[in-house]
């Protein structure tokens, strides 16, 4: 009972933003960023009690490689001094290299070659042909569309508006089958709010609107 | 020392940071260093968190020094310091709010993205050009696709939807996909070579 | 191994075409432009400029997009600095918050303006997307920034920063390669970036006659796939599977 | 403006929470596609289920991963198959898990080391998966709550991918890791995600290294009319309807005020 009230009320605060900025969506929100960073802060202490504190204290394992990382990562805290604040940067620089790394190892395999595999032009149904076809038109021009030496004129310009009106379909589609996902979070919420004893904080919700509007009027 | 300041070394090490994973990914070798690396990364950004939590500290206490938006910063503050007690403390006070504050609260948050998205399609809807046309004309047929009620009542725009998914869309989206490949690859070779470094806070 | 050999190959091409690079131009970048006249409005307004490279950090697969919303950070502030405007950017990385700092300094000390510059600028949020949104949709609707820009990787912040943007009326920059969200931005974004257009903000905002090259040999590369493209089709039309055989190679 | 959008949208949605409508629906081809590939398992078969979704997503990842855990406990019954659930990417994903077990599926009867076994939240995402992959008494060191495998029956015979039957996995993130690390091994691969992450997995499903997805309710309430138990997707079907036909009037809605408005000589 308490439980489903406390929730209701927490949704309500969140979703007053949609009528104005106020107070209650800013205790929500302040609320939210703390407890946010709080379990952040917690999951993150217990990452390092897991992967440093264990192996090396518990399990004596002096040696570990591990220890560099701690060192690149008190580093990171050198940032605080006037002197050093550049050794900062060294851990960063690795951590970026390594994000880096690992999205180039995505990129060729999956994002280039992948692609490239068509399927047949002429086939005995011959929709599988034509749609093979139009997959490899749209995509080629659309990878056209992002030359950016070539000026879009001459034979190019056509090119670049197909690649253009090719895009805008995928982009459509998107965002048609955006609608679906999006519209999901505040279905699954609707039952709190209108069912008791959410529906009690709703209606104290709907008379503080209607006050909030007779006061701005006068 | 001077040596050690050069903006060499970070971008030495970001190299080797990038080339890891990649050696390991296509020749194979340096797997063991590969994951290593990989989980150094994940030692690294759990140390970062307090330079953030400093940061978010220094702009409340700022704040509240100068008597600018007060509440609000002692909440933010408050709620963080008591949640992360409570985290050692209290497994049960963790957990209750846990489900009955922060999921609904985030939830609620997260679910305007639906109010937000009838925003787009009022305002931002706008038949200005050919290429707005088609693309409101595929929303709109996307959109009735998606409908649970029209799916069941008319096969036809199963079919036209499956249809915009399946063929325009997939090979707009393999062009897409490709072009973000090749700049992916341009990026990375003028950060290892060090052209780009914005990591570095554009040294 | 087939790809090793493409980059090297590419690499030095572009070395060769940064010595020819006077004579290509590059296209031109609307978004990238905007920048200065979405600031200057943001001078006459006296309002701040609030800017975000998303949820995504530079330790996971999102590196790239966030280099590349980072390096057009160093721009804004610049822009910010010369018009003497209070930029503020919000970030849910902690490891961002030097950088990002960094970049801030060095764009208001570049524009001769290094007074305006406060540690402040950059707001931390905690590694949660949720605080991250709800965090920029508050400072939206209450401070009201005039400018409004998202460069980097983005996920569903997007919707609701963008929303939020378009109802407190701010100009909006957006640029993703995160396909899903870059129609949201065609809808409510004045200028945007699609897709690729990020990664290589870096390269066109510096202009040199190195990064003309980049842009040079990538477009060659790109129309080497096509015809690569094009083959695959009538291989696969004959009876041959290309693809496989090369990335089998 | 914009506020009378947020009231018609939340009363439109808010009415068939109250008393549903009943419209009807259909079941997509997906939908049968996921669900024969589960109900094809054997007796004796392990099925392992990757709940990767964060807790903000359950909205529309968490009906269907309730139908999907409902079917396998269903299953565990009628044919005896084994499930192994599993969370790899945060800690989200096992909380999510653990509250489907605890307040959705049915687990009285059944025997947990035996039947079914949770391992929760192993960090490492990737790295994990490719662990479960190659070599999987190595990075699974002990179960959910502080169990050592070796004494988890059902674990004791499984090395590598060799050993599962079935894979799934839900993830509100990029769907990218699981196909390069999981696919191509011959095994049924299925994903269940966001809508908005169903086009990037379209890709990797023609080249069947996924060889089934479901994303969001309508999939969901299709599932659970397959499966004949009835959950949050089905209810929720009738606000998707009217919310969909909103949308599209909003589009014809914001057209006709944005011309009458440029007519009118307002600004464009």
């Amino acid at each position: 009972m308490i439980d489903a009230l406390v929730t209701s009320i927490v949704i309500l605060m969140a979703w007053s933003f949609l009528y104005r900025e106020n107070i209650f969506y800013r205790i929500g929100e302040a609320l939210l960023v703390g407890l946010a960073l709080a379990i952040s802060v917690k999951v993150g202490l217990d990452v390092l009690f897991n992967r440093i504190y264990i192996p090396i204290v518990v399990k004596q394992q002096w040696l570990s490689p591990t220890l560099i990382a701690v060192a690149l990562g008190l580093m990171m805290y050198t940032r605080f001094s006037k002197s050093l604040w550049w050794v900062s940067r060294w851990p960063i620089a690795l951590l970026s290299g390594a994000g880096l790394g690992v999205a180039m190892k995505g990129a060729v395999m999956a994002q280039i070659v992948r692609q490239l595999d068509i399927g047949s032009l002429f086939t005995k149904d011959i929709f599988t042909g034509i749609n093979n076809l139009i997959l490899l038109v749209t995509a080629i021009t659309s990878l056209a569309y992002f030359l950016y030496t070539f000026e879009h004129k001459g034979a190019l310009a056509p090119v670049a508006k197909l690649g253009i009106y090719s895009m805008m379909i995928c982009f459509g589609t998107t965002l048609g089958l955006f609608l679906m996902s999006n519209i999901g979070f505040a279905i699954s919420l609707i039952p709190n709010v209108v069912r008791p004893p959410g529906l009690y904080a709703s209606i104290v919700a709907i008379i503080l609107i209607i006050v909030d509007n007779l006061i701005k009027k006068e | 020392m001077s040596f050690l300041r050069r903006i060499e070394i970070p971008i030495i090490l970001f190299a080797i940071g990038s080339l890891l994973p990649l050696i390991d990914y296509y020749t194979g070798n340096l797997s063991v260093q590969a994951s290593e690396l990989l989980s150094w990364v994940v030692i690294l950004v759990t140390f970062s968190y307090l330079i953030g939590v400093v940061n978010l500290f220094r702009y409340h206490l700022n704040n509240i020094r100068k008597g600018r938006d007060v509440y609000y910063s002692v909440l933010i503050i408050g709620s963080f310091l008591f949640y992360l007690a409570i985290a050692y403390l209290n497994k049960s006070v963790y957990d209750w709010i846990f489900s009955k504050l922060y999921t609904p609260l985030s939830m609620s948050i997260s679910s305007f993205v639906g109010f937000y998205t009838y925003t787009v399609f009022l305002r931002g809807a706008r038949l200005k050009s050919p290429t707005a046309v088609l693309l409101l004309a595929v929303t709109i047929v996307i959109l009735l696709y998606n409908t649970p009620t029209i799916r069941a009542l008319s096969p036809q725009m199963i079919t036209i939807g499956d249809w915009i998914k399946n063929v325009p869309n997939t090979g707009a989206y393999r062009g897409i996909l490709i072009g973000m490949g090749i700049s992916m690859i341009v990026l990375f070779m003028r950060a290892i070579i060090g052209r780009e470094r914005s990591y570095l806070g554009g040294g | 191994m087939l790809m090793v050999i493409c980059i090297g190959l590419a690499y030095f091409y572009m070395k060769s075409a940064e010595r020819k690079a006077p004579r290509y131009r590059i296209r031109k970048f609307p978004a990238l432009e905007a920048i200065e006249e979405a600031v200057g409005r943001a001078a006459e307004m006296n309002r701040p400029v609030h800017y975000t490279t998303g949820i995504g950090g530079t330790d996971d697969q999102y590196a790239p997009m966030t280099l590349s919303g980072l390096a057009i950070l160093g721009r804004v502030a610049e822009a910010c600095g010369k018009a003497g405007v209070y930029l503020r950017y919000t970030t849910p990385r902690a490891y961002l918050v030097p950088v990002s700092q960094d970049i801030i300094k060095a764009g208001y000390m570049k524009s001769g303006n290094p007074d305006m510059y406060s540690p402040d600028m950059v707001y931390y949020v905690g590694e949660y997307q949720t605080a991250f949104m709800t965090s920029v949709m508050g400072y939206i609707l209450r401070e009201r920034p005039a400018v409004n820009m998202i460069f980097g990787a983005t996920l569903w912040e997007t919707i609701n920063q963008l929303g939020a943007g378009a109802i407190a009326g701010c100009i909006q920059l957006g640029g993703t390669p995160r396909l899903y969200y870059i129609p949201i931005m065609i809808c409510v974004c004045d200028y945007l970036l699609i897709g690729e257009e990020l990664y290589v903000a870096g390269a066109a905002l510096e202009g040199t006659p190195g990064s003309i090259g980049y842009f040079r040999g990538q477009d060659l590369y790109k129309i080497l796939l096509i015809i690569l493209f094009i083959l695959a089709a009538v291989a696969s039309t004959a009876g041959f599977n290309l693809i496989g055989y090369l990335s089998a190679w | 403006m914009d506020r009378a959008v947020f009231i018609i949208f939340i009363i439109l949605i808010a009415i068939p929470a109250i008393s549903p409508l009943g419209l009807p629906i259909s079941i997509s081809s997906n939908t049968v596609e996921v669900y024969r590939q589960i109900e094809d398992l054997k007796s004796g078969d392990i099925a392992m289920w990757i709940t990767d979704f964060s807790v903000g997503t359950w909205g529309q990842v968490g009906p269907a991963e309730v139908a999907v855990y409902r079917h396998l406990f269903d299953l565990i019954r009628r044919k005896g198959i084994k499930v192994i659930i599993v969370t790899t990417y945060s800690v989200d994903g096992s909380l999510n898990a653990e509250r489907i077990l605890r307040e959705y599926v049915d687990t009285k009867g059944l025997k947990y080391g035996e039947d079914y076994v949770n391992l929760g939240w192993i960090p490492g995402y990737e790295t994990t998966l490719m662990g479960i992959a190659k070599d999987f008494q190595s990075i699974v060191k002990t179960d959910a709550y502080g169990t050592p495998i070796d004494k988890l029956p059902m674990l004791r015979n499984v090395r590598s991918i060799s050993d599962i039957a079935l894979i799934g996995f839900s993830t509100s993130t990029s769907p990218d890791p699981y196909p390069r690390q999981l696919g191509g091994y011959g095994k049924p691969l299925i994903i269940n995600t966001l809508i908005a992450t169903v086009p990037w997995t379209l890709p990797y499903y023609e080249k069947r290294l996924i060889t089934g997805y479901i994303g969001a309710e309508s999939d969901a309430a299709g599932y659970e009319k397959l499966t004949g138990m009835p959950g949050e997707g089905l209810r929720t079907l009738d606000a998707q309807t009217l919310s969909h036909i909103y949308g599209v009037g909003l589009i014809i809605i914001g057209n006709i005020w944005y011309f009458t408005r440029r007519r009118g000589g307002g600004k464009g």
